[in-house]
């Protein structure tokens, strides 16, 4: 809540869709000199391999191939993800160290490792010329020095994340209250308890409804952040609380389990009017259908296209162009529900096609 | 002729002791102790289709225990379970993806699912891997097949109008779903293989003393292969299911069903020395495992501390245990005070 | 076994052979990508792995004496929480570091306990104590972030170096050093691997089983301890889920390492190659940029050959050893019989037939 | 009881053994060995511990592969592949180690892999057990197993129950070969009877067999031949009704008779009467639950007090009771005057009580140790520094000593006890107890499986042990060694002592072994409680 927004548009580019536009032909070749055929080597260390960071990956793909056409760049890209421990993030201290050994220019890191441990490793990296950029993390809400100098204790080139009052919790919130009309009795699934994600999304959620004095949350179970076990709590949950008005799962896969919950109910989906609202964050494209059918009322968008874009023009900024750039820098979410949901999913499906693999 | 005291084998047992010496009181009276939990403390417990729920809930974990048992009771023990059972729902979901018709799919995910019991069994009895190992490094090549597969995005779009019936997510008839279905057959056919074939006698002699065994002229290495054959069916055919009922089919998918599965089967009796176990102690330690989560989300236990209530439910299982061996051995000691005054 | 050659000898132990495969492993990464033993790759890569190594170290003592625990992991996500936890409410180091190792001793003793007194089985009691320190951490996180220790000297356990070799390696070697020898050399140990081979046999012939099996639980739990300890100094920072899947991590080193599920068999030389193995396999696949996606697979394919190998390179040695052998301990078994008796093999074969096949020459 | 041995020239042969050669990690089992066996013939295997007996007939039953030779059956060379194999070729086997199944009920055990099914669904899928107990009904009866035992997983009983369930599966077959390895040690009389009767009906029949034993005396009257191995090698093959045990020994042994105290092996010290002696132990008013009672027990210094008993009597429950390896119910146990906790076996050692197990191969040994470490880890401290740290040479030195002292023949002390022979493994055992310099010592069945020489040897070393002022107790099934060896014996019934016949070293230099023999055989059948 306290960064500068750069959505990246001071270098050409398509948009989510369309072909290349490269400027004018004076700018390309200009930018093409500077650029002088480099081989840039990025690291990208997401804390899992999951379709969120997978969309991640190629919408940067997608951009960094536009820059390839446009300005000959070209790019070593390597990827690297934690494979025992997605959220304690001991490994990711040796990727990262790896990434240093292996002395690439800039590495990419999500990393559920804590604040304190990625800092002093960056710090150390940065010292032997790799720079390190975060993305999607909770960065700006963790480090209480911040209050006075914003880029107090980090060591990141830039923070390249969003949101929306703790992660995307709070409009998931604000969301429900205005269908809802501000009254509904609330029941939630939550990711592993200990999750920073968990915890942030958690305290966004229950501050937008503690606004509204109709809406009351009556019941929280763990779901694991995985299908099978949100089904499971949301039964239960459901079981309990007969009466509920809707289910905050704390991320879409959660969330499409509650909705498969309701179907073995026998209970109806929210159609505007009644039944029973089930809404997600994450904006999958797995996701999509369910919203189409209804089945899922909405999601919130955390809009993993321009996060991948933004990612490879902040470091194309940085790294080429030697431009100064945001310490944070928050992408735009979205709400979707079946009222946008045609044009999220092209412009998802759009940055996933076609960027090859780098 | 008087019996030596403890084989007590002329005195008929009443039915009540009958249940104080069977195998299975342990997680009985432990299921017992948590509905009468419920009961009290959690009337919505019974309330709706709870009890319903749960068992859909746990049909998955039930399925893969029943042969983790068989494979546990001829003393071996399979990891590859979880990872074999999200490959196989990965292959079924992407062939009817592909538009193969749903018999083909699963007939071909149950194929795969016995290649990785095969597989599992050759390396075990072949090569001379230790179980542990062997079916370790199934677990690590069935799940790096399903990333490298499917790059981390899970497989969606295959939902047919049968595959919800298949998935449970329908009932197939009256309260009946297709996989409590399956599981009840599976648990017979199986709790039948082991009580009255050849094939289960082996299972039993080949874990409790393979030297005796072999010298018996059983083919030890085979039996032992057909075991981890059959659990790797049973991990496919979870697949299949899982795959209905959770819409999609992510490649961590089968992350930690293993743990669940070896939990249900000993905690049912099975012992990881082998020659002990049973599928209905397999199903009863399935739905232990069930309630206990059910029991913490009904009553509210904060997420916090549901890590913290499991370990104490776990402990309390095997406490149980405990407690039901030494009401057995009571039993058998009164029996034998009853027959030495008998005798005298 | 005293003809044999000495590397036949060194063959024999425990581990030898995996040692072999951990060294050939290492020559090829390094081959493949020169960083690999860049001194910074190597101390960082060792330095993350050793709270793995101790455990594996854990279980591996666990296993030796007839048991399993799982509990090791988040035991030891626990017991770095809770040293952080001191810390940071301003305990000096040695208490922080007493309340790790405090807290992993306690819950080896708790499953000691259990285990071996009430004789509840072990996977299941290491099971429930698995969740119960995970529960716990989480709790733990809740009250307090556990970050921001600022104490001198804790850090340096982890990054600090003396005559440039980092100090972890010290803690880790005299550790390793201490179980070797109280493992090969001492009482207890010896009592360890009878319990291990037998436990009713060894009871029979005196051996107290329960005070052994409360003994490696006990150990398991410190050596968590200690891991948990050099976590928190490593990460500066513990979060909830630290160590969730390690036991499994751990027992694959060991059992990798050469030592058997079954009990009584193997080493703390067996774990260190097994736990190390595991680990340089990971960093190789990591260091030289292999996607992750590939990593379970190969390793998968890794373990299976690298215990086959482990097993031919045994056999070949073995039998190699063996046949030289055979003969001499032959005839000195046979010579040490005449010996002994002093008798003269019996001339009065009058009534006696000699069956056919014993005077045919083997075809 | 004579029954004379048929002329063999009549009979063809049955089973040809030619030149086989086995050998084992560092050991030649088997030399070139060789064995003829004539259709419908008793045909004795002999041999110390360790000739290769048993190595033969795992090849024999296709549980071994030879490393050489041949095998002919009926007149054909064949090739068994494997114990299925040797089955349907009609080879049948007692296996020395216990194989049976502890998991699975006496009728399964007895059935294994011969199962008889029935039809479901029109295909043979069922065990068809109420056929399988139909058929093997009277003779488990013969042998003291009732139907509804055969119900019961073999795990719920007892060592001699078990051997009796083994032999009930050799028999419940018809086999052209019948392979008995050592089939009645452990054995009682009655049911060696039984056993002998079973035999010989075979026989009979035309079955020929091959027989194991350490006990030469059963030979007489039963057996038509004889082979004897020493070294893996076959020494010649005799025919029973022409020559004696002594003839025998020599041929195992390479060594007359008498140097085994095969003539007179009752050389007993005299005790002085008890009450001028020491009590080394008493034990007053033992029990465990109803298995046990009240059983009361004192033993001199320099006395050997034996325990009689019919299988399940309860002899090993007492001393495992005084070993601390059971928990009581009631009672106490003085060792010297001072009360013992009995808590566990570590504090019975530390008392100074030791004991060997009558189950070497389960509770004896331990097998993957090497013979000095088997001597010496019921007191580690005689060969450790400070305490606690091993000395590997004391340890050496302690198994050499006790090497040479004992006879025990390995060609190495730290070589894995379980390589080693039977007797050897006894004897290591026995070098185990005595570092513990007990002050009471308890043999459990300590001549089970041994060869003639071993077991002399072993009564030698239990003499030696009790002249030199130790108190020890003795229990053997074989009631002919307990009188040799005891001064005194106890006889114990469902779990109660129901008798005591003292004085029997005098006894016996009076002539009176008969005597004493039917008092305690009478006793331990029927004997009231005194
Ligand atoms: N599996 C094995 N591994 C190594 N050595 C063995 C093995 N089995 C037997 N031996 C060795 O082979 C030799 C022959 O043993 P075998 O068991 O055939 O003797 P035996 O005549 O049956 O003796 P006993 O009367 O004690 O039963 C012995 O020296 C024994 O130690
Ligand atoms: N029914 C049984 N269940 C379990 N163990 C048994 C049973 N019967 C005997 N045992 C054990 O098997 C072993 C051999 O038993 P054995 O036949 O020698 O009988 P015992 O009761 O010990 O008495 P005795 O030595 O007088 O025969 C002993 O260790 C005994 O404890
Ligand atoms: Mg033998
Ligand atoms: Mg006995």
């Amino acid at each position: 809540a306290c960064s500068t927004v750069d959505d990246g548009s001071s270098i050409s580019g398509k948009g989510a869709s369309g072909s290349a536009n490269c400027g004018s032909g004076d700018e390309q070749s200009a930018i093409t000199a500077a650029v002088k055929g480099r081989t840039l080597k990025v690291g990208f260390a997401p804390p899992i391999l999951s379709e969120f960071y997978t969309q991640v990956e190629k919408s940067a793909f997608n951009r960094m191939s536009e820059l390839e056409e446009c300005y000959g760049i070209k790019w070593e890209w390597a990827r690297q993800g934690a494979l025992n421990d997605a959220h304690s993030g001991v490994e990711a201290v040796g990727i990262v160290e790896n990434f240093i050994s292996n002395k690439f220019d800039a590495v990419f890191v999500c990393s559920a490792a804590a604040h304190a441990t990625m800092q002093e490793i960056y710090k150390a990296g940065s010292e032997k010329g790799v720079d390190f950029y975060q993305f999607n993390s909770t960065e700006e809400l963790e480090n209480p020095s911040q209050a006075d100098d914003p880029t107090a204790g980090l060591s990141t080139v830039s923070n390249i994340g969003y949101d929306d009052r703790w992660q995307s919790g709070y409009i998931a919130g604000q969301y429900l209250a205005k269908a809802l009309q501000g009254e509904g009795q609330i029941v939630q699934i939550l990711g592993p308890s200990g999750s920073d994600w968990t915890k942030l999304r958690q305290q966004g959620f229950e501050a937008a409804i503690s606004e509204f004095p109709g809406m009351t949350i009556v019941g929280s179970a763990d779901g694991g952040y995985v299908r099978d076990k949100g089904l499971t709590a949301a039964q239960d949950l459901l079981t309990k609380f007969p009466d509920i008005a809707a289910i905050y799962g704390e991320n879409e896969d959660m969330a499409l389990g509650a909705s498969q919950a309701i179907d073995l109910a026998g209970l109806k989906h929210w159609d505007g009017t009644k039944g029973i609202i089930t809404i997600g964050a994450d904006g999958l494209i797995s996701g999509m259908d369910s919203i189409r059918q209804d089945k899922l009322s909405a999601t919130v968008d955390v809009n993993s296209v321009d996060m991948g874009r933004t990612m490879i023009d902040t470091l194309f900024q940085h790294e080429i162009l030697g431009m100064t750039v945001a310490q944070f820098i928050q992408i735009p979410t979205v709400v979707i529900d079946k009222t946008n949901v045609d044009w999220a999913e092209a412009k998802i499906a759009a940055s996933q096609a076609g960027s090859g693999k780098y | 002729m008087p019996s030596r005291p403890r084989s007590a084998g002329q005195v008929t047992r009443n039915a009540w002791e009958r249940l104080l010496v069977d195998p299975t009181l342990g997680v009985i009276s432990l299921l017992l102790i948590f509905a009468l939990i419920a009961a009290f403390a959690l009337p919505v417990f019974y309330a709706g289709n709870n009890i319903y729920n749960l068992v859909g809930t746990i049909i998955t974990v039930m399925i893969l225990s029943i042969g983790m048992t068989v494979v546990l009771i001829s003393g071996g023990i399979d990891l590859s379970v979880g990872a074999v059972m999200a490959l196989c729902a990965g292959v079924a979901a992407t062939l009817i993806k592909m538009g193969a018709p749903l018999f083909l799919a699963f007939i071909a995910a149950i194929l795969v699912g016995i290649a990785a019991g095969l597989v599992n069994g050759l390396l075990i009895t072949r090569v001379g891997l230790p179980d542990f190992i062997a079916t370790l490094a199934m677990m690590g090549f069935a799940s790096g097949l399903l990333y490298i597969a499917t790059q981390g995005v899970p497989v969606i779009g295959y939902m047919t109008d049968e595959y919800y019936v298949i998935g449970g997510l329908r009932p197939l008839f009256g309260p009946v779903t297709f996989p409590i279905l399956v599981a009840v057959i599976l648990a017979l056919v199986v709790g039948w293989v082991l009580a009255s074939t050849k094939l289960g006698t082996h299972f039993f002699a080949v874990g409790s003393n393979a030297l005796a065994a072999r010298q018996s002229g059983i083919p030890v290495r085979w039996v032992k292969t057909q075991a981890y054959v059959l659990s790797g069916t049973c991990a496919a055919i979870a697949g299949i299911i899982l795959a209905g009922r959770n819409n999609n089919v992510p490649a961590d998918l089968g992350t930690g069903y293993e743990i669940q599965a070896i939990s249900a089967a000993i905690i049912g009796g099975a012992s990881l020395m082998g020659g002990r176990g049973r599928v209905f102690g397999a199903v009863l330690g399935a739905l232990t495992l069930a309630l206990a989560i059910n029991i913490i989300n009904l009553a509210g236990v904060p997420s916090s501390y549901q890590k913290i209530v499991m370990g104490v439910i776990l402990i309390l299982a095997v406490i149980a245990n405990y407690l039901s061996e030494l009401a057995r051995g009571a039993t058998l000691r009164r029996q034998a005070k009853r027959l030495s005054s008998i005798a005298a | 076994m005293k003809h044999s050659s000495p590397f036949a000898r060194i063959m024999s132990i425990p581990g030898m052979p995996m040692t072999v495969v951990l060294i050939v492993s290492v020559i090829v990464f390094q081959l493949l990508n020169p960083v690999f033993l860049d001194g910074r790759t190597v101390g960082n890569y060792l330095t993350n792995g050793i709270p793995i190594l101790l455990l594996t170290l854990g279980v591996s003592i666990v296993i030796i004496g007839g048991g399993i625990d799982l509990s090791v992991g988040t035991v030891a996500g626990l017991s770095a929480g809770t040293t952080m936890f001191a810390l940071v409410n301003g305990a000096p180091l040695a208490v922080g570091i007493a309340v790790g190792c405090g807290t992993g001793l306690l819950f080896g003793l708790v499953n000691g306990i259990l285990v071996a007194y009430l004789r509840i089985n072990d996977f299941i009691v290491t099971l429930a104590t698995l969740n119960i320190a995970a529960g716990l951490l989480v709790v733990l996180s809740q009250v307090q972030p556990l970050q921001g220790v600022t104490v001198p000297g804790f850090s340096e356990l982890t990054k600090g170096s003396v005559f440039g070799i980092p100090t972890s390696f010290f803690i880790a070697g005299v550790v390793f050093v201490i179980a070797h020898l109280l493992l090969a050399k001492t009482i207890v140990g010896r009592r360890l691997y009878a319990t291990g081979i037998s436990a009713p046999a060894s009871n029979v012939a005196g051996v107290s089983v329960p005070h052994l099996r409360l003994f490696t639980f006990a150990a398991s739990g410190l050596l968590a301890g200690i891991a948990g300890v050099l976590f928190a100094s490593r990460l500066g920072a513990v979060q909830a889920f630290l160590g969730i899947g390690y036991e499994f991590i751990a027992i694959a080193g060991a059992v990798v390492g050469g030592i058997t599920l079954a009990g009584g068999g193997g080493s703390v030389w067996a774990a260190l190659v097994g736990g190390l193995f595991l680990a340089t396999l990971q960093q190789g696949l990591r260091i030289n940029n292999v996607d992750p996606v590939y990593f379970s697979i190969v390793t998968a394919v890794a373990i299976v050959f690298g215990v086959v190998f482990e097993r031919q390179v045994r056999r070949v040695i073995l039998r190699a050893a063996l046949n030289r052998t055979a003969l001499s301990t032959n005839d000195r078994g046979r010579s040490a019989d005449q010996h002994m008796n002093e008798r003269q093999p019996a001339e009065r074969v009058a009534a006696v037939t000699a069956p056919e096949g014993s005077k045919n020459d083997a075809k | 009881m004579t029954y004379p041995a048929k002329p063999t020239s009549t009979r063809s042969l049955m089973l040809e053994v030619r030149d086989v050669t086995k050998h084992y990690e560092g050991v030649t089992a088997l030399d070139h060995a060789g064995l003829s066996l004539g259709a419908g013939e008793i045909h004795a295997l002999l041999g110390g511990n360790g000739a290769g007996k048993s190595t033969l007939i795992s090849i024999l039953s296709g549980v071994t592969k030879p490393d050489s030779g041949e095998i002919v059956l009926g007149g054909e060379m064949i090739s068994v592949s494997g114990p299925l194999a040797a089955m349907s070729a009609g080879i049948s086997t007692i296996y020395q180690e216990l194989s049976l199944v502890p998991a699975l009920s006496v009728l399964d055990n007895i059935y294994l892999g011969r199962e008889l099914k029935r039809k479901t669904l029109g295909l043979p899928l069922t065990l068809d057990r109420r056929r399988m107990e139909a058929d093997v009904r009277d003779l488990a009866a013969d042998f003291g197993v009732t139907s509804s035992e055969l119900r019961q997983p073999v795990s719920e009983f007892g060592a001699l129950k078990k051997r009796s369930i083994e032999i009930i599966k050799a028999l419940a077959f018809d086999t052209k070969v019948l392979i008995l390895d050592e089939p009645t040690s452990g054995l009682e009389e009655a049911e060696r009877r039984v056993l002998f009767s079973h035999m010989r009906s075979m026989r009979d029949r035309g079955v020929s067999l091959i027989w194991v034993t350490h006990h030469l005396e059963e030979l007489f009257g039963l057996a038509d031949k004889a082979t004897v191995f020493k070294d893996g090698r076959t020494v010649g093959t005799v025919d029973i009704a022409s020559t004696s045990v002594g003839d025998l020994i020599g041929l195992m042994f390479g060594a007359a008779q008498e140097e085994f105290g095969g003539g007179d092996t009752r050389k007993i010290t005299h005790l002085e009467p008890s009450h001028k002696r020491r009590v080394v132990l008493s034990a007053r008013n033992l029990s465990r639950g109803s298995a046990i009672r009240d059983v009361c027990l004192e033993v001199h210094e320099g006395e050997i007090v034996g325990l009689a008993g019919l299988a399940g009597a309860g002899r090993t429950e007492v001393v495992r009771l005084l070993m601390g390896l059971d928990a009581r119910t009631a009672g106490t146990v003085e060792l010297d005057g001072r009360r013992l906790s009995l808590r566990n076996s570590t504090a019975a050692y530390r008392a100074g009580i030791a004991m060997l197990p009558e189950d070497r191969k389960q509770l004896g040994i331990l097998a993957d140790l090497s013979t000095a470490q088997n001597i010496s880890i019921s007191r580690l401290s005689t060969v450790a520094s400070a305490g606690f740290w091993m000395s590997r040479r004391k340890e050496r030195a302690l198994a050499e000593d006790y090497r040479r002292q004992l006879g025990i023949k390995t060609p190495n002390v730290e070589a894995r006890i379980g390589n080693l022979s039977g007797g050897n493994q006894q004897k290591a055992i026995v070098a185990r107890c005595l570092n513990t310099s007990p002050k009471l010592l308890i043999f459990d069945e300590p001549t089970q499986g041994i060869d003639v020489s071993a077991k002399v040897e072993v009564h030698a070393l239990v003499r030696d042990y009790a002249a030199n002022g130790g108190a020890a107790i003795l229990i053997a099934s074989e009631i002919e060694e307990l009188l040799e060896l005891s001064h005194r014996v106890l006889v114990m019934k469902k779990g109660q002592v129901v008798g005591e016949v003292r004085d029997i070293p005098a006894a016996i230099e009076a002539g009176d072994f008969s005597r004493i023999k039917s008092e305690v055989l009478t006793l331990s059948a029927a004997g009231q409680i005194s």
